[in-house]
């Protein structure tokens, strides 16, 4: 707990120290910010692995000068486990930003943007730390707040402001939720300490459910579950990359960490809350994944992965909930594991791509896919770790990816198999959709890398590129590495998974603790990959000899001149999936040029896929309030004789009602 | 009973000016007749409560400000402002009366409802005060003029003080100087503040103060 | 010690009238602001409730007194400093009316904190109203003369409303055979056996005459227009001081009727007047193009608030108190950078006004941050203040109140958030630097430190001010 | 050990013999002679022999996709029983890794088409990468049936000696079962009508286009390893369809290996008497299958 202190001094240190030296001494506000970031997040992952290894909970209470409030925090395996990705990300965004902050358009003020840096790890660490409702709430809007200003860094582009706004109303609104949550908690419990809310579990089924509910908007339109996603795939191509990076890594995570430490304290809810849980998070997923097909702009498309993502830990999540209450244990602890080892994995992996997709950026000076190409030859360090990011979170072998998504199926097929009827029809057909989605993961990963890494250079800049420094290049590498180990030894992973069950879940955790096969067959069947793909490299030195190899152009199939406007492009890869599988709904718009006269002239191609909830769902519904507002506006119509009417007819009314009385 | 009988004369009176001031076009005959409604109200706490210091200090202050000094601002006011001498109603003459004599009727039948003190049962200070307070209602939001409207808030303040005649001991003298200062002041203001609008829209006519708006 | 706090604006008034240099004049505010702060603290120290010795008991600091007093003595100041930096500005307009009517205006407010007689009380709210007229009126054209005369008409009407109620409180009294005075502590004593209708009527006249000052809706028709049109400055003082002294008025009229064992009554009606101006706001604000007429909604708001709160009371009446100090303090940040932003701009609709930041950075940001923190984001202190109260609600058990009191602060998020934005953000138009205004530590500073202060009380909440606070909730709970 | 040596045995030594059957079959119907049997040993070995030449567009991703491309079937085989022979490596749930093992191939395939940066490459990975996406489900489908009637996750066990009963209990399910996985087999190795190995208009292939830059030893790898994809995954159907044991190792071997066999002789067949399906029918086709797939599921489930 004194290291957890240290790392919040470091981090107001670095937020006040960073905006000292102002506009002039770039540089050295950067240093300030960032160093005292890593500090603060080495001394907090400390405090992280002790949290996790130690039994039992550390309670730390202070008294608050805020009526109702008290500085009290907890330490315990569930908080532990998200401190863990936390620092992870946070320390190599901080080392990537370093290096990343200092070129580009990001030149102009990156001490403030430190300072928003620190402030927004101080105040994650406190919403997973803290055991108060009042500090919760507090620390989760300056959360809101200090992610809104990085989102907004570059403020004088329009829609990065307009990114921002939807974000910040997104999650405003959702914090209203949870402000329900709190008071009516508060109200019956009695006190706003987490302690105390232990007396929820006596709630009868209906209000439970009506307090489930509330969590579930409150912390889903931060999440980016389903229908409240809209906010993300702006957000985070706004945002610079370390920061979207900490965004979808981790602070969409601490959504799902209030989910499950604050329905713990709910009774164990009816099997429907689950079916909720999996079918938001089904179609989350297939939706997520589908869009970021489409996507042109690499991080849009990263940004709806995410939503992808976090749709299957919420799908691992809700089977748990479901199979815990219709009594499958086994299942309900290999979901949770799966959950929460996939959300770990998916912190490490999602946001080595967001740094690596700012590396492109950085190299070939644009988002869109189709201004890269090439990269792999000039920028080969990137490039690697980028393939192993795709190989991560398209959960293959031998990355940590696999791992998450194996319990996940492990607890399906393991219910699946066993029930029969309807019980065992939900399972099965998640089973298939899953499969599903893994196939669009692989296409979408196929389509980044072979677009934006492989091939020839489609614009003059990305010709240019040059590789990113050791900052970037080594934050990158560490959470690569990481990756593979996870892969390698997926006992850790069970361990910490199981270590954060412990609170949410003991059963499950003891169960966790029984499966010791599993894990190591695993570890043991990707180490074996990598000796088959040793071997067969080996073979193939050895056939191929000591003569260097003679390189020429690519076969054209008979054409000459191959160019790189000739070679697939981002929209080209995903024609064939669009016509096949997705939806009318999902159709990105085409204006197209195609069809030719017989004196064809200059024609344009247009390629567009927004967000259908936010064009079609939200945006109409909110111009549709705000005229149904503005009809109002004559009540305000600058007439003296009309306002004195208000005040004579208001007097009357009242004393009409009092005398009623 | 019969000691309020002067009284309940001169609040006839005042009623009768009421109806006056709502019928009548004229501007400044509406400003004298609110001043002298002011110096007739001035009269009574006289008859009211006797010739005590209290209530010959109230009686003088009210007449010199109410029926002397606000009417005096007034008609400079519009004689500094060439305007145009009609009171130009949003509402015919004809309805305003009417309207004014059936919250008048209402104000009587109401105000013998009202569970009053003994003294005060049958008196006409209730009635009248509130059938005044509804003329200066009508006055203010009847009229287009400003100064019209200032006209009715003082017909409104009147009314106020009828009431206050009632309890006039319950009124410290230094707060009925000061309520009545604080009158004069506003009215003050007023006047200026018409004076501006003369000036800037060259009419004294409200309709123009519209384009503040939603 | 009262009686200086009360005389020093005063004198320094008449003296602001006397002096006839425009460039010297402006530096009587600072003096007299710092002057009466210092009084102030003094008194709140003190603590003495003694009545001032020469005006009988009418004249008393009571919590709430001191509450008020702060709230005003410390805005003043602020805003003192700012109108030097301001009048700088606009030497050429002459400033001979307004400092002596700002001095005046701060006069009559700390009068109306102080007065212990419902007379009094009266006479120092109409003097307000008065006082304030000619600052609403700097400007001199012609939408500044239609705010103007609007708010004098209104204000009028609306405080001899306010008037009548306190005659019918007189009159209550003798209906009821109790001691007839206007004395608060005589009606305080004498109030349990008042004659109910006579207090009812006169309970409602009290709200809407000092409702239609604090502006609740639907009386608030004269406050977009005033704020709307008023210097920056000004908008701050009628929003933080004014609104809460004729707030004061109303819970001071809340302890009669608490008195006289008929708070429930009045309690709803506070409630409903509550929720009626949270919901015209909510209405007011969305699409709002002119983002001082949009301060002005906001005000609307929070007098919403602050009833709902008294209404609810427990903890919330806390919540209330201490969201009287927040949001006096938090709008004098928000109109003060609004004024300089008009200033630069030489405009206030949200088409003209483009990219603030980029012009005048520093009230730009402190726009945006006094935004979040009006809304109640932390760490600002309204967030502070307004969870209190929607606790107490929801402790209350009315959670449909709770309900739509949180709906509706969403929905003036939004409404606020988006004309905020569009005229921080975003890239200003052409005709750029047309305007004299730059910005300097004179107009800035003063923002500058009440967001600070509003900061530190939204992180750390001082003994002094809880005890103070909590003073003043506790006179609403307990029935003398 | 044994099983261990003999599973290496038959998948490096038989696999490259099931391309000449089909061949070979194709060529009978065709009424032609045809290629030898073991025409794919002697190309194999002729291009382990050649020097290769590589794009100068490429990196080392193009490098990696033979490598990884031989590697995944030879990891792949040891989790799957080879007729009676069971598999030398078996775990709980291993169906799961067999699925993403030949994603993890796929994957290096595409990238390494891609990288050529050629447009027909590109397309060819594109259409392997979005079919093979559809084929992912059905896949599922079909061992969740054999999962279920084994009561087992371990492939091993599912393709047991279990099926022997199995196909008495559940007989109509597993038919689906082994039509479905079929397809697969078809799908994944790319042969009519989902793709046509030995057309030469680039535009009408997917696999073959994929790996138009390859030479030399790099292209004798992809065809192994090719060779080997197609025999694990025909390992599987050909279990279905002789799920029995004799008892004895020699026998059982010859009884795969002629299984083994009969599977290249039926894929010719079809290869000979079907046409190449029109590319957007391909998906329909697929997501046919795996409806089939999922209603043999139904079966059980009731």
């Amino acid at each position: 707990m004194t290291l957890l202190f240290a790392a919040f001094f470091l981090f107001i240190l670095g937020a006040l120290l960073a905006v000292i030296p102002g506009r002039t001494a770039a540089r050295a506000a950067t240093l300030l910010g960032s160093g005292s970031a890593i500090l603060g997040c080495l001394f907090g992952l400390i405090a992280a692995g002790q949290g996790l290894i130690a039994e039992g909970a550390e309670t730390f209470s202070l008294p608050w000068s805020m009526p109702g409030g008290a500085f009290s925090l907890r330490l315990d395996g569930l908080s532990a486990f998200f401190l863990l990705l936390l620092f992870i990300v946070g320390l190599a965004g901080a080392l990537y930003g370093a290096e990343y902050m200092k070129g580009g358009r990001e030149r102009r003020r990156p001490g403030l943007h430190w300072t928003w840096y620190n402030l927004l790890i101080l105040s994650m660490t406190l919403v997973v730390t803290a055991a108060n409702g009042l500090l919760f709430l507090f620390a989760w809007e300056c959360m809101s707040l200090t992610s809104f200003f990085l989102v907004i860094n570059e403020y004088d582009l329009t829609e990065a402001v307009e990114a921002g706004w939807t974000y910040l109303l997104a999650t405003h609104l959702g914090a209203a939720f949870l402000f329900a949550f709190f008071l009516s908690a508060g109200a019956l419990s009695g006190s706003l300490e987490f302690a105390s809310f232990q007396v929820l579990s006596q709630l009868t089924a209906p209000v439970a459910s009506g307090f489930f509910l509330l969590l579930l908007v409150g912390f889903g339109s931060k999440a980016g579950i389903f229908p409240f996603h809209v906010w993300l795939p702006d957000a985070h191509p706004a945002a610079p990359s370390h920061v979207s990076a900490l965004m979808s890594g981790v602070m969409v995570k601490t959504a799902i960490y209030g989910l499950l430490r604050l329905s713990a304290f709910l009774p164990v809810g009816p099997a429907w809350w689950g079916s909720l849980l999996m079918a938001i998070g089904i179609i989350g997923a297939l939706f997520g994944i589908t869009m970021a097909a489409l996507q042109r702009d690499i991080k849009r498309s990263l940004a709806y992965s995410t939503v992808e993502n976090i749709g299957i830990i919420l799908l691992a999540l809700g089977f748990w909930m479901h199979s815990r209450v219709n009594g499958h244990p086994l299942a309900a602890a290999f979901a949770l594991a799966g959950g929460l080892i996939h959300l770990l994995n998916h912190a490490l992996f999602k946001s080595l791509l967001f740094l690596g997709a700012g590396s492109l950026m950085h190299g070939s000076g644009s988002r869109n896919l189709n201004r890269m190409g090439g990269l792999m030859r000039r920028m080969p360090v990137t490039g690697l770790l980028i393939v192993c990011g795709g190989l991560a979170i398209s959960a293959l072998p031998p990355f940590n990816g696999l791992i998450g998504e194996w319990f996940i199926y492990r607890a399906l097929l393991e219910s699946g198999t066993v029930l029969s009827g309807l019980a065992g029809f939900f399972p099965l057909v998640l089973i298939g959709l899953l499969a599903l989605v893994g196939g669009m993961v692989l296409i979408v990963m196929t389509r980044i890398i072979g677009i934006a890494l492989a091939g020839e250079p489609r614009s003059p800049e990305a010709a240019k590129a040059r590789e990113a420094g050791w900052p970037m290049g080594s934050a990158m590498a560490a959470l690569a590495l990481l990756c593979l180990t996870g892969g390698l030894m997926p006992v850790f992973l069970l361990q910490v998974a199981g270590r954060a069950a412990t609170l949410i879940d003991p059963s499950a955790a003891t169960i966790l603790a029984g499966t010791t096969m599993a894990p190591w067959w695993l570890g043991i069947m990707a180490i074996l990959l990598l000796v088959c793909i040793l071997a067969a490299y080996l073979f193939l030195r050895w056939r191929q000899g000591r003569t260097p190899v003679p390189a020429s152009a690519t076969w054209g199939c008979g054409f000459a001149f191959p160019s790189s406007r000739m070679s697939y492009s981002a929209e080209s890869f995903t024609e064939l999936p669009q016509s096949a599988m997705f939806c009318s709904c999902l159709q990105p718009s085409t204006e197209d040029g195609r069809e030719i006269g017989f004196f064809p002239e200059a024609r344009r191609f247009a390629f567009a896929a927004p967000d259908p909830m936010l064009t079609r769902v939200f945006k109409p519904f909110f111009r549709w309030a705000a005229e149904v507002c503005s009809g109002f506006r004559g009540l305000q119509a600058g007439q003296l004789h009309v306002y004195l009417l208000y005040i004579f007819s208001a007097t009357i009314l009242l004393l009409v009602w009092v005398g009623q009385r | 009973m019969d000691n309020y009988n002067p009284a309940n004369m001169l609040l006839l009176l005042v009623i009768l000016f009421n109806f006056f001031l709502l019928g009548s076009s004229r501007l400044n005959a509406c400003i004298r007749t609110v001043a002298i409604q002011g110096g007739i109200l001035s009269l009574l706490p006289l008859f009211l409560h006797g010739f005590s210091g209290h209530s010959l200090i109230l009686a003088g202050g009210a007449f010199l400000l109410k029926g002397i000094a606000i009417p005096f601002l007034l008609l400079r006011a519009i004689r500094q402002v060439h305007i145009r001498r009609e009171m130009e109603p949003l509402l015919g003459y004809v309805p305003t009366l009417l309207l004014g004599t059936l919250a008048t009727a209402g104000a009587f039948i109401f105000s013998d409802r009202l569970p009053l003190i003994e003294i005060h049962r049958g008196s006409l200070f209730i009635p009248v005060g509130l059938a005044t307070l509804a003329t200066g209602f009508l006055m203010l939001i009847t009229r287009r003029k400003a100064i019209t409207q200032a006209l009715g808030y003082l017909i409104f303040e009147n009314g106020v003080f009828i009431f206050g005649m009632l309890l006039a001991e319950a009124m410290p003298l230094m707060v009925e100087a000061g309520v009545l200062l604080d009158l004069l002041v506003a009215v003050f203001v007023m006047g200026i503040v018409m004076h501006q609008i003369n000036r800037e829209f060259s009419t004294m006519n409200t309709d123009q103060l519209s384009s503040l708006r939603e | 010690m009262i009686a200086a706090i009360l005389l020093l604006p005063f004198c320094g008034g008449l003296a602001a009238f006397c002096i006839p240099s425009d460039r010297f004049r402006p530096l009587l505010l600072p003096v007299c602001g710092l002057a009466h702060l210092v009084l102030t603290f003094f008194v709140i120290q003190g603590g003495q409730t003694a009545p001032l010795p020469m005006a009988g008991n009418w004249i008393v600091v009571d919590s709430f007194s001191r509450l008020i007093l702060l709230i005003v003595s410390l805005l003043f100041c602020g805003c003192s400093f700012y109108a030097v930096g301001y009048l700088r500005y606009r030497i050429v307009w002459g400033n001979r009316i307004f400092v002596s009517c700002l001095l005046i205006f701060l006069a009559a407010m700390s009068l109306a904190a102080v007065a212990r007689h419902l007379g009094l009380l009266w006479v120092a709210v109409e003097a307000t109203t008065v006082a304030s007229a000619p600052l609403i009126y700097y400007n001199r054209n012609r939408l500044s003369i239609e705010a103007t005369w609007k708010y004098l008409i209104l204000c009028s009407v609306g405080i001899a409303l306010a008037m009548l109620g306190i005659l019918f409180v007189a009159y209550a009294a003798l209906a009821g055979g109790a001691q007839v005075s206007l004395q608060f502590d005589d009606i305080l004593r004498g109030a349990a056996n008042y004659s109910t209708p006579w207090l009812r009527a006169g309970f409602v006249f009290l709200l809407v005459g000092f409702g239609t000052k604090a502006g609740f809706a639907p009386l608030h028709t004269w406050k977009p227009d005033a704020y709307g049109e008023a210097p920056g400055v000004v908008g701050a003082l009628l929003a933080g001081g004014l609104t809460s002294v004729a707030f004061l008025a109303l819970l001071r009229t809340l302890q009669i009727m608490e008195a006289a064992g008929d708070g429930a009554m009045a309690r709803e009606a506070f409630l409903a007047m509550g929720l009626v101006s949270l919901g015209f706001a909510a209405v007011f604000v969305i699409r709002q193009p002119d983002f001082k007429r949009l301060l002005a909604y906001s005000s609307v708001e929070h007098m919403g608030i602050l009833a709902i709160g008294v209404a609810i009371g427990g903890v919330a009446t806390f919540g209330a108190m201490l969201h009287l100090l927040n949001n006096a303090l938090t709008k004098g940040v928000l109109f003060l950078a609004a004024g300089n932003i008009h200033r630069r701009f030489a405009s206030k609709r949200v088409g003209e006004v483009q990219g603030a930041i980029t012009l005048v950075p520093v009230s730009a940001s402190l726009f945006l941050l006094g935004f979040l923190a009006i809304t109640g984001s932390p760490p600002f202190a309204p967030f502070i203040s307004e969870f209190t109260i929607l606790r107490g609600i929801f402790t209350g058990g009315h959670y449909l109140t709770g309900g739509l009191f949180l709906f509706f602060l969403a929905v003036i998020f939004i409404g606020m958030g988006s004309t905020v934005l569009s005229v921080v953000f975003g890239t200003p138009p052409e005709r750029k630097g047309d305007t004299n205004y730059r910005e300097t530590i004179m107009t800035t500073g003063t923002p500058l430190v009440l967001l600070l202060i509003i900061l530190i009380l939204g992180i750390y909440l001082p003994e002094p001010v809880w005890s103070l606070v909590a003073e003043a909730a506790a006179l609403l709970e307990v029935k003398p | 050990m044994l099983e261990l040596l003999l599973h290496l045995f038959l998948l490096l030594g038989l696999s490259p013999l099931l391309p000449g059957v089909i061949g070979k079959t194709k060529a009978l119907f065709a009424g032609r002679t045809g290629p030898p049997f073991l025409q794919s040993y002697y190309d194999i070995w002729k291009l382990f022999g050649k020097g290769l030449v590589i794009s100068r567009t490429t990196t080392w991703v193009f490098r990696a996709g033979p490598v990884v491309g031989l590697a995944v079937p030879v990891l792949a085989a040891l989790l799957v029983p080879f007729g009676a022979i069971s598999a030398p490596l078996s775990f709980t749930g291993d169906l799961i890794f067999f699925v993403y093992l030949f994603g993890l191939a796929r994957f290096f395939t595409a990238s390494a088409a891609m990288d050529t940066g050629s447009s027909f490459e590109g397309m060819g990975a594109a259409r392997e990468v979005t079919f093979s996406c559809l084929a992912e489900p059905t896949v599922f489908f079909s061992f969740i049936v054999l999962a279920r009637l084994s009561g087992s996750l371990a492939l091993d066990t599912m393709f047991g000696p279990a099926l022997y009963t199995a196909w008495q209990s559940a007989g109509p399910s597993l038919i689906l079962v082994v039509a479905c996985l079929f397809v697969v087999v078809l799908v994944e190795n790319c042969r009519i009508p989902f793709d046509d190995p030995n057309t030469h208009l680039e535009l009408t292939m997917i696999h073959e286009v994929m790996v138009l830059d390859h030479s030399g030893p790099d292209f004798g790898m992809i065809l192994y390893g090719a060779a080997m994809k197609l025999f694990v995954l025909g390992a599987l159907v050909v279990r279905l369809v002789f799920p029995g044991s004799t008892g004895n190792l020699l026998l059982d071997t010859l009884l795969f290996a002629g299984g083994m066999l009969l599977l290249a002789v039926v894929i010719g067949l079809v290869e000979s008497t079907m046409a190449r399906l029109r590319l957007l029918r391909v998906p329909q086709l697929l997501v046919g299958t795996m409806l089939l797939s999922f209603f043999s599921l139904i079966l059980l489930l009731r």
